[in-house]
């Protein structure tokens, strides 16, 4: 398994060590802003990249990655510009890189192509958060099939049981989504996120990225020893947004 | 797939693609509504309330002018018109209503396209004293104020969505990032009978209380069956909701009629099962025909029924179209404003507009139908809530003067 | 003065002075009346028409917000609001409609202040296919274009009253006008218990419906009698209609609310049989008491409610009142927008403006019974066709940019 | 009888002769205009005089009068000043005068005073087009007692049976309402009229007036051996709003 291998090697460089996880929408703003970003997070020392192909309906998206989808499809970002800019990337940067989308994008594309093509071009994980163990049969028989890991995603109102269920489908790490609502929210790390925390590191033996929110080197130290890796999403986007793409660089190096 | 082991499914059709942190929401959902559905009890204060505070059983009209108007088949009309707030979809808002109360929630939200589902809600939430938060698009808020002011008065909060095409799709998007932080105190009164499994189920067991009370009342006053069926087809829920009567009645023909918009070949339209621009796809939490592109992104829709204006379509309709049971078709806009000006004028009924839709093909049909032979069309609202639309469709000049003087009054 | 002789009399009130050209216009319709008054086929034909085109027997809705929180009487609420049309007064314009088949004409003309009534009178002409007139005062069309609007789309000729005050009594004075003229093809369906007999008797009886269906429903559903009936006046039918099915019993009191304005002492009201300013007086074809000063002249009224603001008052209820058998009381504009507000926040109700009347001495009063006693509120229509109205007396921001960017729209 | 003896003399005066007689709404334009119109008529030969109180639900009348009605009392004129008027008028002219208005007016002020004071003031009949004989029990007691006569009405409508119940009620003459409809519209002179006239005849042996739209010599020609009296109204009025006082005397004076 071509993710798990990488992450625990990385995992075993270091001790108390955390893996940073990036999030950038494809097309967003454009496909050569984010070359030049993915660039400045590599060379920062990012260890994941989960690139999303943007869809019309981010259900489970907030307003700034909603927006984000928007301007990339309203740009004219299609799928398969996004595959052939994924091939790129993917050769041209030694970490792994990860699809998230939502499930109609696959569906649409046909779900095997799609699995066949990502293998193709140098995917390693696929985060489908509207794809629920139970609606993915045909996904799920094809992750192993094409060495892609399907990334299983917890949430703070998951049972022990339904964890372990999820845990079963799961390949590379678990992404234990931080709180309650869509992204882009600050999330308060308190007892109830250190009870969930364990909760999650009993019902699996993978390894735990946490998102939703993180914004400040104050939370990456806070996840050393609760979780693996570090997802910082919405916060880049704004970044980029608001100071351009060189104040990414920066940024990424001041969180560990 | 395997139609005998996956629940929520119809045929190929519906499912529950819902993000994980929803999962014990639907889990509790699911074990709630069947419960509910397997009490008798339930169905019983369901029905008492619809009877007492809608206006439950609604008539079934006889349109004897229509009848001999197009020399066919006879007309009755099923009159959700005349049900509290106006249309069907006060069947579906308080039926869930009741459920929220066994689940011992405190609180509902609600999509709303057209403003009906969002006031039916808002209604439904004064009733039985939760608090309420509508989603609704940033341009249907425009088009729709008058229904923006109801929801307010009756206590609601109306947030203005202003992503995507920021109407009644996006309104379920941003209904569903609601839930998801807020799952434990509140429950998603979804608005037809689309969205993740076990919504259709549930939507179309309320909205059944239609068909039935429909096929008791034409045996009754026609002494036998109908030959056809007509309703719209937006979501799906008021079509659901009558043929429901008439789906185990092989001599019984139903129709479904879509939104053909400024025609089915124009690309402004919401026709997702007749035409050639849908396909399958996952979207809004379920597995259905979808107006998208080839990449799967949802396409923009028109309408002049903000109700039908909607890129997908029931499951169990999307089945029972596959499996021939459904005959489709659509009226585009300029035929439904006609049948809507013949209704009024012949009958005194104003027809929604979407509920005009349903009219349309029967007025194309009657004819070939004897007059021995009874034609159903659901009327599954009123139309003058549509005041704003309509008289613009109409393009009255009285009206806009009206509106010019009394917008310059305020102006003032 | 001789009751026992005089027909078309309560007590003191009523009459027939009416202009010799329309004898036998009246001797006819007296007979006719008479005639289907004493058929049953013709109730039966009455009730099945209400049943199978309106929404009849209305429910009768216990509003247990409004209970609890006034900690006295249960409401129980009659919803004429579900009535086709929205609101009661499709009781006796479907009635007379059938009358005027019996009778064999072919046009029906009508006066309209709200424009309800010429709404409901409008369809009940495209429906049974008669040729209709409406005569609306200037300003009435001015403040209530909708109404006219669907009248229109209806089918029916609004025509505009330049005379007097250009408000309702004008538009009666109309209507008589267009009847001496053309009395051999037309029925004047008058819209209220008012004017020249046999009408209140004729409307009195239509809407008698109310308070049969209301005093069935309230044994049913509560037990026992209720202790109160509250229903705004106007012309007085819907008061009468639910009245009439408690006369009888002594142990409910009926109580009548008049439209109070700006205060009973403000000069700015509509109250014949509250306050001191109304008189005995004969006009229009009825004698009863009317707000009319010294020489007979009629004033000036004000309400918020535009079914309200009328000079006279029904002559059956002027006897009621002066044999004390129904006690009348008044509420202020202010107190109506409260109470309307109320309403919709607690019950998801919206009463019609001219509903709220009764709303607000319900209100007042439920606190003197105890919650093991019924009160009933007469909600003769719903609001929501008078959001332009609402709206501005709530002076709601949004809706009045809303209205100011589509004047805007339509001015370019 | 007053008013009976006034008028079998005046048409026994001459051959195949025929009465005019003119009404007017007191106080419109203004009473002193009214004064004047008065002169004019009586100068010029006009019979019989109906001044109409006006009153603010003019149901009978026609759009003239109505407004006519109506800006008398916007002018401000009360029963008091019409009363006053009447007064002033019959002592200054040796012509009958009658009242027209509606009942109102007279229950308000008190039926029985009504009479009183109109028979003081010289009134020779009242004209109440919204009182049948049915609902007259109180007036017509009063009739006789104080020798003022209440003018009857025939409409087209009226049955033979019914023109004979309303003879009874009958003094001075009949006022025949030539056709249907309001005041003020033009009638057509036909067969149909000659047979009602004709039904008007036979059903009492009081003289006939009559009205609705008559304003040409052509129609008082044709008038002459079918009725007694030929009753000019809103012509007059639409003549002092057009032309002025002035007007009045050579339009009466040309249409005999
Ligand atoms: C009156 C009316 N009819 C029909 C519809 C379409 O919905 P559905 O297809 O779920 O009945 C709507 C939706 O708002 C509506 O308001
Ligand atoms: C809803 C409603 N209620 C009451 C009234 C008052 O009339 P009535 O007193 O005859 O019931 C009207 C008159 O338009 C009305 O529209």
């Amino acid at each position: 398994m071509q993710l798990n291998d990488h992450i625990k090697k990385a995992l075993a460089a270091g001790d108390n060590k955390i893996l940073l996880m990036t999030h950038i929408v494809l097309g967003y703003p454009s496909l050569e802003a984010n070359r030049q970003v993915i660039k400045q997070m590599v060379d920062n020392g990012v260890d994941l990249i989960e690139m999303q192909i943007p869809f019309s309906e981010p259900m489970a998206d907030g307003p700034v990655i909603v927006k984000a989808n928007q301007d990339a499809l309203k740009n004219g970002t299609t799928v398969r510009e996004c595959l052939d800019f994924a091939k790129e990337i993917t050769s041209e940067h030694d970490i792994p890189f990860l699809f998230m989308t939502y499930y109609n994008i696959l569906f649409k594309y046909g779900v095997e192509n799609f699995f066949q093509k990502s293998k193709e071009i140098g995917i390693t994980g696929f985060i489908i958060p509207d794809l629920p163990p139970e609606e993915g049969e045909e996904f799920f028989s094809l992750t192993d099939k094409y060495d892609i890991a399907p990334i299983m995603i917890y949430a703070p109102t998951s049972t022990d049981e339904r964890m372990k269920e999820l845990a079963k489908f799961g390949r590379g790490f678990i992404y234990c989504v931080a709180r309650k609502g869509v992204t882009g929210k600050h999330t308060d790390f308190d007892t109830e996120f250190n009870d969930y925390m364990q909760r999650c590191r009993k019902s699996t033996d993978l390894p735990l990225a946490v998102g939703f929110g993180i914004s400040r080197r104050e939370d990456v130290d806070y996840l050393r020893g609760r979780a693996d890796i570090a997802v910082i999403g919405t916060k880049t986007i704004n970044l980029v947004k608001e100071q351009g793409v060189d104040a990414v660089g920066p940024f990424i190096a001041g969180l560990r | 797939m395997n139609q005998t082991i996956k629940t929520g499914y119809y045929g190929d059709w519906g499912g529950a693609f819902i993000p994980e942190v929803l999962y014990e929401t639907f889990r509790e959902l699911n074990i709630a509504f069947k419960e509910a559905k397997a009490d008798p009890a339930f169905r019983q204060e369901y029905l008492s309330l619809m009877g007492t505070y809608s206006c439950r059983p609604t008539p079934l009209t006889h349109a004897e002018n229509l009848s001999s108007h197009f020399g066919g088949a006879q007309f009755y009309i099923k009159r959700e018109d005349l049900n509290h707030t106006g249309a069907h979809k006060a069947n579906n808002v308080m039926g869930q209503g009741l459920l929220v109360k066994r689940m011992g929630k405190k609180r509902v939200i609600a999509e709303t396209g057209a403003g009906q589902h969002g006031v039916a809600t808002a209604t439904m939430a004064a009733k039985m004293g939760f608090d309420c938060t509508i989603y609704m698009g940033e341009e249907d808020i425009m088009r729709q104020r008058p229904n923006v002011f109801w929801m307010e008065k009756m206590g609601a909060t109306v947030v203005s969505v202003t992503s995507g095409t920021k109407t009644l799709k996006d309104a379920i998007n941003e209904a569903f990032r609601d839930w998801v932080t807020n799952m434990e105190d509140t429950h998603y009164v979804l608005g037809t009978v689309c969205g993740p499994h076990p919504f259709p189920e549930m939507v179309a067991w309320f909205q059944s209380i239609i068909g039935q009370e429909a096929r008791k009342q034409i045996l009754n006053q026609f002494g036998k069956l109908p030959s056809r069926v007509y309703a719209c087809v937006g979501g799906g829920s008021n079509a659901m909701g009558i043929f429901q009567g008439f789906l185990q009645d092989r001599t019984v023909e139903l129709i479904g009629v879509e939104a053909g918009g400024k025609g089915i070949n124009s690309g402004h339209h919401a026709s997702r099962l007749t035409g050639k621009d849908a396909s399958a796809g996952v979207a809004q939490g379920y597995k259905t025909m979808f107006l998208q592109n080839d990449d799967g992104q949802m396409r923009d829709t028109h309408s002049v029924a903000a109700g039908l204006d909607y890129v997908g379509v029931s499951p169990i309709l999307a089945d029972l179209w596959q499996k021939g049971l459904v005959r489709f078709s659509s009226a585009t806009d300029k035929e439904v404003m006609e049948a809507l000006d013949l209704t009024m004028k012949r009958e005194g009924l104003i027809p929604a507009l979407e509920s005009s839709h349903a009219f349309v093909q029967a007025f194309k049909e009657a004819g070939e139908l004897g007059s021995d032979e009874a034609l159903i069309i659901n009327m599954s609202g009123r139309g003058d809530k549509d005041i704003f639309t309509i008289a613009h469709a109409f393009d009255d000049p009285s009206w806009k003067e009206f509106i010019r003087k009394k917008g310059a009054e305020y102006a003032a």
